[in-house]
């Protein structure tokens, strides 16, 4: 079972990368929405049946797979943008960057003591690569929807990490942490629609007018 | 019996004395020049003459002006009254009289200027502030050469530093001593207004400094200006002459006499520097000053060492 | 007998509230507040001499609500001696406020002010009083505080606002420097309360930075020279009663300070009083040089007072050398000389303050070059400023002689007397001391020359009206201490004794002042002085009633069309000293341009401004500042590096704690 | 009881929703906190047992914190009524709900001794505050909104990511895996330094942005700048706290450990903060975001004082006290002046002791107390870590600290002073006709007196409290 969680974290690297690549926002949005859902299937395999993994699980991928994609989707439309055109970063740039930043998180891992049951497993490299990801998002993207996409990418590494943490802890932190994820996101969202309306753009860069 | 007989002596010279200097200046440069000049006692009867006559005063003027020259005049009394003449103790000597003696010209001076600024004439504010930009610069020389009479004589009161003044100690420290005779010199010059600092008997207000902070003083009060003046020079002159002639005879009215003497002998001499020099340029006075100031402090600075 | 204490912390207490009447009821208080400032120094007097006289030194333990351990307060003869210039200061200007700024013509401000004052003159007294780290500190920044309010009072005026916010921003520096000291203090003793004198040693590392932050801290309120940038600006632009205030008494806070701070400690070493002997010929020489470059008539007073701080450290400086040296009568020559020079800069300063706050009152302006002729509108004003201008140079027969002269004798007896390692100090120090004096003497004799004779420079100085009697009262009483201590100061030297012999224990083998100083002499020969003065003035009126006096225009060596306005100024008189310190003093100049036959009219104009602010501290803050200014571009406004920070951050620290771990 | 501290204010929002009256409905916020306050001195006088299987318990520290909340949330209430009643052209529901969820997440990290649930409460706090940051709905609030969420959501991110670490160094130590504080404290010393340090970094950073130490402090001047000044008052006062109180539970855990690097990398950030309001602060041109600077220092000043431990801690705890009531009567009376003259901007302000004498000499006063003049708090606990500094031997620290405060005093006071002084009525200034009032007075008035009275006294229940939180960090008891 081992193995197919680990073929599972493998696809999360891949989706971070994919994510990092595209310049389109919707598919950015998809990409985030099966990573979720990939990452909600995690604690059902790994650990036997159980009320709240199963809570956890579901509530996963009913927030990451459905929720917030269809959210941001509507999002999207409304504002009729769906290109990310003239990133801080170039898209190569960033892909690079973000193989870097992946192999200093397998080396970060390393450093690492892990309790035996988790030896084997790719759950702190894929935690930390994750969110790495996330941040080189937020850094390197200027409409507001990549940003949400990115934090929510960070988000997805936390709860990479959580997992480890899935049959020792109550369900209460998770539950909560979702909830907050949830409520986060839409007051984002929120945000975002004031943004359009009073810049008629999700152009983050616009935003600095404050300074020093 | 001797402090007795010494004092009246003291009182005496100051009294009488003074005034006979400027008539020897005055010979002596009339003498340089080729005139026959104005009697040796003609400050006398300048000072009597001035005396009886009456008064000018002008519309600006206020108390300030007529105090001037009581006040300076008084100043100058009392600082004469802790000089030590003719190797004699002066009348009132104890610990640090050398700085009451400085202060209390410096409050003559004072009054003087306040006097002169009192009249609202723009030249006699001009002689004011050279007068006072000048002692300022005269000032630290004069306590060098004090700094190192106290070292030399470990006294700490002229009359302890000046009297008695070992001969010896030209031989110990001559080099030191010679630089501070000849700053005491430039100061003996500029404090009394001599050329090449100042020209007493020049008419152009311009090029004055002391004249000129007294041209509207008249009768009584420019006689007590003049008096002042002269005693001023005395007391220089016998802070000079303690130094440069340390000797001692042992009987004290020879003292007395030798000292008379060695002051006539200085009037000459200033008589024979303000005939032979040409004014300084105004602004040359200071750089003059300051090199008094420094010539003491290298006397003061060789003491130390040697001393040490 | 009620323990001086008691009285002195009710005066203290009663101080701190004298302004409320008038704040409450702005035209009836005024005299109920005069009046409860003048109990208050009267009591704060009476226990200070009770204090001085009885010798003891007394400290009361008081339990408060804060954790420092309980607060101390004590009285000894130091402490006294600062409070009897606080209350005489403050009582003096208090009864000139109600003719300086009369509440019915000033009803915004005078109210305030009083406060503002009471607050000031209650704080002063418990600084003296204060045994303890915390209260200490307290009442030092309400101090502080209400002396930048009071100053402030007039805030619609722009540069009063620039005076007031530099005073505070160096007063703040003088604080934390403060806080240094007493926090080292206590590391060194465990306790916030004063230690009992001589028992730090001084030869430890911690001594040295004791000493140091003391200088620092309590040099910026002193205003030692290169400390001294705020003192100009806001002596000149407070309500002259207020400057009294501060230049009499607030700056002397510093200089207890630093008494108090010597007084801590055994076996001090050589270098302290070195360095306070060399600061304070720093302080006065360059101090007067300033002063008389300055035409402001309270510009002027300041840097004046920067002079007198340096006189006064020169005393100190002597004071230490004797404590090092092991010489008795140096340690005593050296305190009672600040000691006394302190009190008397209190009186003269104030005295000069309050004579140039009626000037300002009689004609309007603070330049010297406006007025001129004022000797005969305000006649008992120009006495009373004569006083101080003479007490002020350090002239016989006043009191600023005194006390310079106990200074001289210490430097005097210090190079006979001490290890000749030291005595170049000590022998360049008296020069210096002459040449301060005669700067002095020059600058003041522009000042009351240009100020109160002459003709009138201007309509306002020619129509200047008198003051009234509520400011010539204090000035009189100023003025008459001045002589009094003058002429009489073998009458105040055994109180420096005792003090001088309790701040350090090895003073009280020396021989009596008055002794080793000649005072009795001194006050003699001042009254031989006295008594040719009066000869030479009888003879002289005698002479004048006998022969003809007649009036005639000044002598204008030909001219005939004289006008006031070819009188020498304060500018010209300062013409010479200025420019052979221009170096230092870098005046700001508009020369004339005079060319043709027929020349236009020209003018022309100098400023001396605060050379070491304008041309080190400002440029040195406006270079760094402009060199921060890349700092500030971080803050930038673009969100995704504002992230990039956080990333970065995290990065570096777990780097950080990486390499830790592992070294 | 404590129940009720975390019910009243979700049931005043509960109310402050169904009211439709724009002018009654921020009636109920002095009265649900006005009850809140009540509760809570009952509470901190005498604490129940923990309840909810430990998970709920009042310790010292989180009374410390709670009082300051309180008092200062009763205080911003008041103010808000007289404040909203010039502000009726839009709906305060939003604003008063927030307020009241704040308040009730706030009471709730005060409480919880579980670390998941003291971050749930943190998280909360973060978000219902967005809303109330974007109150004056222009282009500008927009861009601190958003700014603030999206740093302070990364933040808390971090923070939960730590949280996941400590909780992992457990089962990685075969301690029975749990976040509440007892048995972590209890078991810290096998605890895996390096998850731990791990966990600490995370919380650091994640809390470290909440309560803004530099470089994490970007969104504070903007979101302080262009938010109310009573949510300033709240941010800065209140949120601050609750984000200090975070980082003080790690601090317990790493204290109780055998790590040092905790220490050193509070003082690092503590310092580069102060340095960083130092830069900032100076030709700052609006004085509201002076404060924001001023609150970075004071965080920076915090976080030093936790970094040298031992005998800073006290004085630090009650620094956290003051700070948080001068705050609130700094933002409180920028928001008056603010009002008067229409800008924030030192050169459109001027004058100001003329115009609103209240508010003018209430604003000179907190900027005394927040330079730290006595007599007030500020300065007797800011003389309090200086001078534990130097006794612990750190005197470059201590001298480095009074540096800066003298650097930042330059800067504030060339920024805050020429405002309040001379011409209130030129006519270059804009002035909107507002004049103070009762209402928005008295509240900082109050605070001003409370930072005065405990600059000269400080209660011996207070004190008590002060030690035994300072004991709970680390100090000798």
């Amino acid at each position: 079972m081992n193995t197919f969680a680990d073929q599972l974290l493998v696809l999360v690297f891949l989706l971070n990368f994919m994510v990092l690549g595209t310049s389109r926002i919707n598919i950015a949005i998809r990409v985030v929405a099966v990573q979720g859902v990939a990452l909600g299937l995690i604690p059902s395999i790994l650990h036997d049946f159980s009320w709240h993994l199963f809570l956890i699980s579901a509530g996963m991928i009913a927030a990451k797979g459905v929720i917030i994609p269809t959210l941001l989707t509507k999002a999207v439309r409304s504002i009729g943008i769906n290109r990310e055109e003239e990133p801080y970063l170039g898209y190569v740039p960033t892909m690079l960057i973000g193989a870097v930043a992946t192999a200093l998180a397998f080396i970060f891992a390393e450093q690492l003591p892990l309790a035996p049951q988790h030896k084997e497993l790719l759950f702190v490299p894929a935690a930390i690569a994750t969110l790495l990801t996330g941040c080189l998002l937020l850094i390197t993207r200027k409409k507001a929807i990549s940003q949400v996409t990115g934090y929510l990418i960070l988000e997805n590494g936390i709860f990479i990490f959580g997992l480890l943490l899935a049959d020792s802890m109550p369900v209460m932190v998770e539950a909560g942490a979702l909830l907050d994820l949830l409520v986060g996101i839409f007051v984002m969202g929120i945000i975002i629609n004031q943004i359009s309306q009073e810049f008629s753009s999700i152009d983050t860069s616009r935003l600095t007018s404050l300074k020093e | 019996m001797e402090y007795m007989v010494n004092i009246p002596i003291h009182l005496l010279m100051i009294a009488i004395f003074p005034p006979l200097l400027l008539g020897v200046i005055n010979r002596t440069k009339a003498f340089f020049a080729g005139r026959n000049g104005a009697p040796t006692l003609q400050p006398y009867h300048d000072i009597i003459r001035l005396w009886q006559k009456g008064s000018v005063f002008s519309p600006t003027t206020s108390v300030i002006f007529r105090a001037g020259p009581v006040l300076t005049i008084a100043a100058i009394v009392a600082a004469a009254l802790m000089m030590p003449l003719g190797n004699h103790p002066a009348p009132i000597s104890f610990n640090g009289d050398m700085i009451l003696f400085a202060y209390l010209l410096g409050l003559a001076r004072f009054f003087t200027i306040a006097a002169a600024l009192d009249t609202g004439s723009s030249f006699e504010g001009m002689g004011g502030a050279r007068e006072a930009t000048f002692a300022c610069l005269a000032e630290p020389a004069l306590f060098f050469s004090l700094v190192v009479l106290a070292r030399i004589s470990r006294s700490i009161s002229l009359t302890g530093m000046l009297n008695d003044f070992p001969p010896t100690i030209w031989f110990g420290s001559g080099a030191a001593l010679l630089l501070m005779v000849g700053a005491l010199f430039i100061l003996l010059l500029a404090e009394n207004c001599r050329i090449p600092f100042d020209d007493p008997n020049t008419h152009l207000e311009l090029t004055m400094i002391h004249e000129v902070m007294v041209l509207d003083h008249s009768g009584p009060a420019l006689a007590a200006i003049l008096y002042g003046a002269s005693l001023k020079l005395l007391l220089f002159g016998a802070l000079f002459i303690h130094i440069t002639v340390p000797f001692r005879s042992g009987s004290f009215l020879l003292d007395w006499c030798a000292f008379t003497g060695a002051m006539i002998l200085l009037a000459i001499i200033v008589g024979v520097v303000e005939s032979t020099m040409a004014r300084l340029k105004l602004t040359r006075v200071p750089q003059l000053l300051i090199a008094a100031c420094i010539l003491s402090a290298f006397a003061m600075l060789l003491v130390m060492r040697q001393t040490s | 007998m009620i323990s001086p204490l008691i009285l002195i912390v009710t005066a203290t207490l009663t101080a701190s509230v004298a302004g409320l009447p008038l704040l409450i009821s702005p035209v009836r208080g005024e005299r109920t507040s005069c009046g409860i400032m003048l109990a208050a120094s009267l009591l704060g007097i009476t226990g200070a001499l009770q204090a001085l006289l009885s010798v003891g030194s007394e400290r009361w333990l008081i339990s408060w609500g804060l954790p420092f351990g309980p607060a101390e307060i004590g009285i000894d003869p130091l402490s006294a001696i600062f409070l009897i210039l606080i209350f005489l200061v403050s009582a003096c200007c208090s009864i000139y406020a109600r003719g300086y700024l009369p509440a019915s013509e000033n009803r915004d401000t005078a109210p305030k002010l009083s406060t503002f004052f009471g607050i000031l003159t209650g704080s002063l007294a418990g600084i003296v009083i204060a045994r303890h780290a915390v209260l200490f500190l307290m009442v030092w920044e309400i101090m502080a505080i209400a002396c930048y309010l009071a100053i402030t009072i007039e805030s619609r005026k722009k540069e009063v606002r620039e005076a007031g916010l530099l005073y505070l921003i160096t007063a703040h520096f003088g604080t934390l420097a403060l806080f240094v000291y007493f926090s080292k203090i206590h590391s060194l003793t465990g306790s916030f309360s004063f230690p009992e004198s001589g028992t730090l040693s001084g030869s430890s590392e911690a001594a040295a930075a004791i000493f140091i932050a003391a200088l620092i801290g309590f040099g910026l309120k002193a205003g030692i020279m290169p400390l001294h940038i705020w003192l100009p600006s806001a002596h000149a632009n407070a309500p002259s009663h207020l400057s009294a205030m501060m230049s009499g008494v607030l700056i002397k806070m510093g200089i207890y300070g630093i008494i108090r701070t010597v007084s801590l400690f055994s076996s001090i070493p050589f270098w302290w009083g070195v360095t306070i002997l060399l600061l304070g010929v720093i302080s006065g020489v360059i101090g007067v040089i300033f002063a008389i470059a300055q035409h402001d008539i309270k510009r002027l007073l300041a840097y004046h007072s920067i002079e007198n701080i340096g006189i006064i450290l020169m005393g100190i400086g002597v004071c230490l050398m004797g404590v090092s040296n092991n010489i008795p009568a140096l340690v005593v020559l050296g305190m009672a000389g600040a000691l006394l020079h302190t009190l008397n800069h209190a009186i003269f300063k104030s005295l000069l303050f309050l004579g140039a706050g009626a000037i300002i009152h009689a004609c309007g302006s603070r330049e010297i070059d406006q007025m001129g002729g004022l000797i005969k509108k305000i006649p008992l004003t120009a006495l009373f400023f004569l006083v101080g201008a003479v007490a002020i140079c350090g002239l016989p027969p006043l009191n600023g002689f005194v006390s310079e002269w106990l200074i001289y004798i210490g430097l005097f007896k210090g190079m006979l007397d001490a290890d000749t390692l030291n005595d170049p100090y000590f022998a360049l120090a008296a020069p210096a001391l002459a040449l301060i004096g005669a700067l002095a003497a020059a600058c003041f004799v522009k000042v009351f020359g240009i100020a109160f004779l002459g003709s009138p420079r201007s309509d306002a100085a020619a129509e200047a009206h008198d003051t009234p009697l509520s400011m010539k009262l204090p000035m009189g009483i100023l003025a008459g201490f001045c002589i009094l201590i003058g002429l009489f100061p073998q009458g105040i030297a055994p109180l420096l004794q005792i003090t001088a012999a309790s701040i350090f224990p090895v003073a009280a083998g020396a021989a009596l002042i008055s002794e080793s100083a000649s005072l009795g002499v001194l006050s003699a020969v001042s009254a031989l002085l006295m008594i040719l003065i009066g000869v030479a003035a009888l003879l002289y009126k005698n002479r004048l009633s006998k022969s003809p006096v007649k009036a005639s225009e000044t002598w204008g060596c030909g001219y005939l069309a004289p006008t006031a306005r070819m009188q020498y100024t304060s500018s010209s008189f300062a013409a010479i000293l200025n420019s052979l310190f221009s170096s230092l003093l870098r005046p700001h100049t508009k020369d004339p341009d005079i060319n043709g036959y027929f020349p236009k009219n020209q003018s022309f104009r100098s400023h001396t401004p605060e050379a070491l602010l304008e041309k080190v501290y400002l440029p040195l803050f406006d270079n760094a500042n402009s060199r921060l200014s890349l700092f500030r571009k971080l803050q930038h406004g673009k969100l995704h590096l504002y992230i990039l920070y956080i990333v970065v951050t995290l990065i570096s620290l777990l780097a950080w704690s990486h390499f830790r771990m592992r070294g | 009881m404590i129940t009720l501290l975390i019910i009243i204010p979700l049931l005043g929002s509960l109310a402050a929703w169904t009211i439709p009256d724009n002018r009654q409905r921020p009636l109920v916020l002095p009265l649900a906190s006005g009850l809140h306050l009540i509760i809570a001195t009952m509470l901190i006088a005498k604490p129940p047992p923990p309840s909810l299987n430990g998970w709920i318990f009042l310790d010292p520290l989180g009374k410390l914190v709670l009082l300051g909340i309180t008092i200062l949330f009763f205080f911003c209430a008041i103010y808000s009524v007289g404040y909203l009643a010039y502000r009726q052209e839009r709906s305060n529901r939003t604003l008063c709900m927030g307020l009241l969820l704040c308040l009730s997440a706030m009471s709730l990290a005060t409480v919880s001794q579980h670390l998941g649930l003291l971050w749930l409460a943190i998280e909360t706090t973060t978000l219902t505050m967005a809303p109330l940051i974007y109150f004056n709905r222009n282009a500008r609030s927009i861009e601190a909104t958003w700014k603030y969420m999206m740093i302070c959501s990364i933040g808390i991110a971090m923070a939960l990511l730590g949280i996941y670490f400590l909780a992992y160094a457990t089962v990685v130590s075969n301690i029975k895996p749990t976040l509440l504080l007892a048995p972590l404290l209890a078991g810290a010393k096998s605890l895996s330094p390096a998850w731990l340090n791990g966990a600490f970094i995370f919380l650091l950073v994640g809390f470290g942005t909440k309560i803004g130490l530099a470089p994490l402090h970007t969104w504070k001047p903007d979101a302080y700048g262009e938010a109310p000044g009573l949510v300033g008052a709240l941010l800065a006062g209140g949120l601050v706290n609750c984000g200090f109180l975070g980082i003080c539970r790690i601090y317990q855990v790493c204290a109780a450990s055998s790590s040092h690097f905790y220490l050193e990398a509070l003082t690092a950030l503590g310092f580069l903060s102060m340095i960083t309001a130092a830069i900032f602060v100076l030709k700052q041109a609006d004085f509201k975001r002076v404060l924001a600077y001023s609150s970075v220092e004071h965080v920076g000043f915090l976080a030093i004082g936790l970094g040298m431990g031992k005998g800073a801690l006290y004085g630090t705890l009650f620094h956290l006290l003051n700070n948080s009531f001068i705050k609130g009567v700094l933002f409180l009376t920028a928001a008056n002046i603010h009002r008067s003259y229409k800008s924030k901007r030192v050169e459109r302000v001027r004058g100001v002791i003329e115009r609103l004498p209240w508010s003018g000499w209430l604003f000179m006063a907190a900027f005394f107390a927040v330079t730290g003049s006595p007599p007030f708090s500020s300065f007797i606990s800011e003389f309090m870590v200086i001078s534990s500094i130097f006794d612990s031997g750190n005197a470059a620290a201590g001298i480095a600290i009074a540096v800066f405060f003298g650097i930042i005093f330059i800067g504030m006071t060339t920024t805050i002073l020429p405002v309040l002084s001379g011409r209130g009525d030129s006519k270059d200034l804009d002035d909107s006709g507002y004049r103070d009032k009762a209402l928005t007075i008295a509240p900082p008035l109050m605070l001003m007196l409370i930072t005065l009275i405990l600059g000269i006294w400080i209660p011996a229940p207070l004190q008590t409290i002060l030690s035994e939180a300072a004991v709970m960090l680390g100090a000798k008891p």
